[in-house]
């Protein structure tokens, strides 16, 4: 599958080669994404879904240059600086990890470049840091800890046992989450980043005397929480934000994942058009069912598809507006930005549960509707 | 708290330090037979997992893949030793760190080349999944347990091979004197392999029970690594009792840290900052201890005196 | 009489229940070389490492010039004008035989905290180097690596780098051993002349050596001494030629 | 064979003429690559004077390197939002003066190493490998959970700090200064050697005996060298958090002591040149292998491997033979 998107990337490049007459009227798109090691699962979704899209399009207008940033900081800045100033791209896109998105967005925003998050979205580029020319399409970072804390209110958790790691995303999990939760914290933890065992929170979750759990904890820390809660014998009832309950990962939790409640802007079931077309042709396409971070990119290719029918990336004012209006079906059916160009959207609550020999989500509920975020009044554009 | 609490969390220190032991065991012999520094044990772990979760996956057995585990990270290990690992002995330390340096790169990339990008399943058994009640009313993981009793064996039983068996007298000559050992006859050079694949195995072996309950993924074992260094760095490289003793107190020291530091913290401030604090400095107790160590017997606590 | 440059006043060192020096007084006058000797495993070198610096002793002095040294790490022993060779040869091999000697001229200037003039431009330092280079007679080899040197040539090298700490007293560990007899006899002589500058304590195997250069002789056995005395009273005693010369002689 | 000193010449030509070529056709990026090779190069002479010269093998130089990327940021950051950066026992201001915050990084580098040395010194070997290491683990997990300056999500500066006279946005302008300073830390780093502590160190780490019995201190030559070495680290760090206007615990990890290693062995150990050498082939590995393939670390480590195995003496080694001895 791999060798499909290569032959894709490059049939695009040779159409941009040939064109090379029109070359002005081409869009240049640098998307810097983790291709290599431990998070590579979710850079590949991204870009997969991504030029999905572009496929879609049946634009030969659009080049994509892909770079590996190995999930490290500074290595997402030296492509993001190779992408400015020698493959001068007009539009970034394809940063996973936060503290990635904090090292390289602020400083290609500054250098008029526009960018769009198909995943992390750190709460200072939400307030105070916002900047005209990024537009997250996927979430804030707190929007599904929040929906989190706005379903154990629906479900009527009255005492909640919260964990995440010790880093500035777990210490905003946590406050998203208390932001809407109206019970009890029965107990408040830290865990070491890439934590594997957790045989004493698990401890002292079970002598906390809590209704429910809420954790958050990404990649294989989740898979590996879970599996130990699932044999622990502690069985209240969890939420955690889609992350640990996504399609790629959930195959590794296995069993201990079934009927967790998690968080998402989306799932496979959610009844459009845009989004069923989606999932079948994904799966088409790639042999897999598609998880968040593939919608996730998908919609990010389409808004830029959107907006490059509306206005040229030259006319930076057009675009930026054509951007904002978020014309595009969405596979999250309605979807439209705040003022913070942060999406308003909805959240809902979804259900692990097991399609055959896939493990998989169901839709339940809106966990909150229209959300928006808590840090849009901070922001000064 | 209460009295149970603190005992669960004890058997949690336990049980993480025993498995801990399956990896420092086979450093320190590593590096007490053939003086040798190899990062790249952390691979071989992540081998025993991958092997245990395709074995797992194909055959739905979990004896199976601990089988496969075990062969697998032995063979991996003896083809490393013959091919890379052979010709690092006579070099010093730094050419030994780098060269399994590469090792882990290539170890790496190969094994998601292989397998993929996404962690891989892999469960407990039925027979050993769910909790059971201990003295006391303390509802324990059966399965940890096991990886108690099975760790114990395992120590059991290195310590008795390397005391009553002719290969455990082997190594213990070729610990104490190179020459010595190739003077009795033995053939050095397949005493190392064999003592390298016996290492990989306990790795290999380690990584497929804790992958188990953990994840299995690619990159799984550095973190493992760098934590069985320090235990044989505190137990004293080379010695199998130093290992015990000092993954015992890694595995002690990082659970009951960081359990309690945040409680303690919490009698001079307010709940969110002694998590905050006391969590900070649980991530660097295992360090703290290995430097205090360090200073107060610079070559571990049952390292051979200089 | 002359007070003594070193001394040592009843030394004893254990190792576990191996005694390896027991009371062990033995002393250097100024101008005098006093041989060691004794068979091995009599507790010569863990004399010489404990007078040197490298192990303590149980119990007893040392004393240089007067002053006790006994606690002293080996670079203030070095500092105070302890000269030491080395049975085997302690050298830095990959480096030059003058840049050898330039480090003792270094060490005896106390202060090798100078971070940029090249050291071996230095008139000073190269000045003290190659006069105890000249003097041991490796002036031809000052540029070769010292891991190309021969063995005797190591030996001379070690003994240049002691002349260039201008030390109060010298002691030798072993310097003839490996010599070809042509070798022992220009080291002899050498010896010789050096003992009017500082006095030698000789450690040494080589008894045709011992007996043309020792002022006097200390007989150590089973980490005692047994005799002290000039080259004829010692050959004459009856306790050491039952315990140790009565197997040669 | 081609001479030592041929080859460091044609280096720095290419140090020279790569970036000036990029900037006569409009290349940026490639001078940005040639800085951020000239930076690693600086960190890799700072641990090569430990390493080369004194035979300490330092598993925990991404301590130096992320302390100075910390110094930089958090002076920066301070500046930036014109808050004090500690107002007792005396008023400290931020700065985003370059000269000033090499100075404060260099000072506290060297502060942490003489901690870090004074204690690691006490062991040898494979203890000293390590203990390094757990220094370096120590500050990493540290400055994740250190909220104050960003935790994990690091810090970002958004504009690179001044130098006075120059614009240092200019890629070809800030390449211009680090490739000074590392010219300066090379010459220093040449003199080093020669002199006489580079003498007695280059002796304390073939025979400590001896350079004890000629009364020097071996475990404070040792020290002072550590110190060095970690302040030139330290340097290229806050140089580094310069050139990326951010900086991150990652710059602490054990995969960075690694790294800096790896710019050393590929060069040659204990060669002036080598960390040099070393350092721009990675980073055009980096760059070549990283667009061919996704399992470029593959190819890399392969390479590694034979470097290791059969190039004693690294690509110097390789293209010039045995070190010759200097007169």
């Amino acid at each position: 599958m791999n060798k499909k998107i290569l032959a894709l990337s490059t049939a695009l490049l040779a159409a941009v080669g040939m064109n090379m007459g029109a070359a002005q009227a081409d869009t240049k798109v640098g998307m810097i994404t983790t291709l290599s090691g431990g998070g590579a699962g979710l850079g590949i979704d991204v870009r997969d879904g991504f030029m999905l899209a572009i496929k879609q399009s049946g634009r030969d207008d659009i080049e994509v240059v892909i770079e590996d940033d190995q999930r490290k900081p500074d290595v997402a800045v030296s492509l993001a600086d190779k992408m400015v100033q020698s493959e001068k791209v007009d539009v970034l896109t394809g940063i996973i990890w936060s503290n990635l998105a904090m090292a390289v967005v602020p400083s290609v925003t500054a250098q008029g470049k526009f960018y769009l998050s198909p995943n992390a979205g750190p709460s200072p580029l939400a307030g105070k840091g916002c900047h005209m020319n990024y537009f997250n399409v996927a979430w804030q970072n707190d929007n599904l800890h929040e929906a989190a804390g706005a379903y154990s209110n629906d479900a009527g958790y009255k005492k909640t046992f919260i964990l995440a790691p010790n880093y500035p995303a777990g210490k905003d999990a946590l406050t998203g989450f208390k932001r809407f939760h109206k019970g009890e914290i029965a107990g408040e933890l830290f865990t070491k980043l890439g934590q594997t065992d957790y045989a004493a929170e698990i401890a002292q979750i079970r002598a906390s005397g809590a209704d429910s759990v809420f954790f958050f904890l990404p990649g294989g820390m989740g898979i590996a929480f879970l599996k130990q809660y699932g044999g622990s014998g502690v069985d209240l009832p969890v939420v955690g934000p889609a992350f640990s309950f996504d399609q790629g990962i959930l195959q590794a939790v296995g069993e201990a994942a079934l009927g967790v409640v998690n968080t998402s802007q989306w799932n496979k079931d959610l009844d459009n058009e845009t989004n069923a077309a989606f999932v079948k042709s994904f799966q088409a396409e790639y042999g897999r069912l598609p998880s968040l971070y593939a919608s996730q990119g998908f919609d990010t290719a389409n808004l830029l598809i959107s907006a490059l029918d509306k206005a040229d990336v030259s006319d930076a004012d057009a675009f930026r507006a054509a951007l904002k209006a978020a014309d595009f079906n969405s596979t999250r059916g309605d979807f439209k930005f705040g003022d913070n160009h942060h999406p308003i959207q909805n959240i809902y609550a979804r259900e692990v549960i097991k399609e055959g020999d896939v493990f998989t989500n169901k839709t339940l509920s809106v966990a909150l509707e229209n959300h928006s975020d808590a840090y849009a009044a901070d922001c000064k554009m | 708290m209460s009295l149970v609490l603190v005992f669960e969390q004890v058997l949690n220190g336990l049980q993480f330090g025993i498995m801990l032991f399956l990896m420092a065991a086979g450093l320190t012999l590593i590096f007490g037979v053939m003086g040798l520094i190899n990062l790249a044990h952390g691979s071989l772990y992540m081998v025993g997992a991958f092997a245990a979760a395709a074995v797992a996956g194909a055959t739905g057995s979990f004896v199976l893949a601990l089988l496969a585990a075990l062969a697998a990270a032995a063979m991996a290990g003896a083809i490393v030793e013959l091919a890379v690992i052979r010709r690092l002995y006579d070099r010093d330390h730094l050419d030994q760190v780098l060269a399994t340096f590469a090792l882990i790169l290539i170890f790496s990339e190969g094994t998601r080349w292989i397998f993929g990008s996404f962690p891989l399943f892999l469960d407990i058994p039925t027979y050993l999944r769910g909790p059971v009640t201990l003295p006391g009313g303390i509802q324990y993981p059966l399965y940890r347990i096991a990886l108690i009793v099975i760790g114990l064996i395992v120590a059991a039983g290195l310590g008795l091979m390397i005391a009553r068996t002719r290969i455990g007298i082997q190594i213990r000559a070729g610990e104490n004197d190179r020459e010595m050992i190739a003077a009795l006859g033995v053939d050095i050079s397949k005493l190392y392999t064999l003592v390298f694949a016996l290492g990989a195995a306990l790795a290999g072996f380690a990584g497929a029970l804790v992958g188990a309950i953990q994840s299995v993924q690619v990159g799984m074992g550095e973190p493992v690594l760098i934590l069985a260094f320090v235990v044989i760095v505190v137990g004293g490289i080379g010695s199998i009792k130093g290992a015990l003793v000092g993954s015992l107190l890694v595995g002690l020291t990082d659970t009951l840290g960081g359990v309690f530091l945040p409680r303690i913290l919490n009698a001079f401030m307010d709940v969110s900052s002694a998590a905050n604090i006391g969590s900070s400095i649980a991530s660097m107790a295992i360090y703290i201890l290995m430097g205090a160590v360090l200073i107060w017997r610079p070559t571990g606590l049952f390292g051979a005196r200089l | 009489m002359t007070d003594p440059v070193l001394a040592t006043h009843g030394l004893t060192k254990t190792f576990g229940s191996l005694v390896a020096s027991e009371d062990v007084s033995i002393d250097l006058k100024p101008g005098e070389i006093h041989a060691v000797i004794g068979p091995n495993g009599a507790g010569k070198t863990t004399l010489i490492a404990q007078i040197c610096g490298t192990l303590t002793p149980n119990s007893g002095r040392i004393e240089l010039a007067g002053v006790d040294i006994t606690g002293r790490p080996t670079r203030a022993r070095a500092l105070a004008g302890l000269g030491r060779t080395f049975q085997i040869s302690a050298l830095a091999m990959e480096d030059t035989v003058l840049e050898n000697a330039v480090l003792g001229a270094l060490g005896a200037t106390g202060n090798p905290w100078r971070f940029f003039k090249p050291a071996l431009k230095n008139i000073e330092l190269r000045e003290v180097a190659e006069q105890a280079l000249h003097r041991v007679g490796l002036d031809d080899v000052m540029s070769t690596r010292t891991a190309e040197l021969s063995h005797g040539q190591r030996r001379q090298l070690e003994v240049a780098v002691a002349l260039t700490l201008q030390p109060r007293a010298f002691v030798m560990d072993e310097p003839m051993a490996g010599l070809g007899s042509e070798g022992s006899k220009v080291l002899t002589e050498f010896l010789s002349e050096l003992r009017s500058e500082a006095p030698i304590l000789l450690v040494e195997h080589d008894m045709d050596a011992v007996f043309a250069l020792a002022d006097r002789i200390s007989v150590l056995v089973y980490g005692k001494v047994i005799a002290t005395g000039s080259v004829d009273e010692i050959k004459r005693d009856e306790a050491v030629r039952e315990a140790y010369l009565g197997d040669d002689a | 064979m081609m001479s030592e000193r041929n080859l460091n010449i044609a280096v720095l030509a290419m140090f020279i003429g790569i970036p000036a070529w990029a900037y006569f056709s409009d290349e940026p990026f490639t001078i940005t690559l040639m800085t951020r090779a000239a930076i690693f190069a600086l960190a890799a002479v700072g641990l090569n004077l430990a390493l080369g010269v004194g035979g300490l093998v330092s598993l925990g130089h991404a301590a130096f390197f992320g302390l100075g990327g910390y110094v930089m940021g958090i002076l920066a950051y301070h500046a930036q939002t014109y808050t004090p950066l500690a107002e007792w026992p005396f008023l400290v201001e931020g700065t985003k003066s370059m000269p000033v915050i090499w100075l404060a990084s260099l000072l506290l580098s060297a502060g942490l190493a003489w901690v870090i040395g004074s204690l690691s010194l006490r062991t040898t070997g494979v203890y000293f490998i390590m203990i390094t290491l757990a220094f370096a683990q120590m500050m990493f997990f540290f400055s994740i959970s250190w909220s104050a300056y960003g935790g994990e999500d690091g810090l970002s500066i958004y504009v690179r700090n001044n130098f006075p006279g120059l614009n240092t946005l200019d890629p070809i302008q800030f390449f211009a200064i680090c490739f000074v300073i590392l010219l300066a830390a090379l010459f220093l780093s040449a003199r080093l050697a020669k002199s006489p502590f580079g003498l007695a160190l280059n002796a304390a780490r073939q025979s400590p005996q001896r350079v004890e019995t000629v009364g020097l201190n071996t475990q404070r030559l040792k020290l002072v060298a550590f110190v060095i070495s970690g302040a030139i680290t330290g340097l290229a760090g806050a140089l580094f958090a310069d050139l990326n206007r951010f900086v991150s615990p990652t710059m602490f990890s054990w995969q960075l002591s690694g790294e800096i290693m790896v710019f050393i062995i590929i060069g040659g150990v204990g060669r002036l040149f080598g960390p040099v050498v070393g350092a721009l082939v990675f980073v055009a590995l980096e760059h070549f292998l990283g667009g061919l393939s996704e399992f470029w670390h593959i190819y890399l480590g392969l390479l590694l491997l034979l470097i290791v195995l059969f190039g004693k003496g690294g690509l110097i080694g390789l293209i010039c033979g045995r070190e010759k001895v200097h007169d």
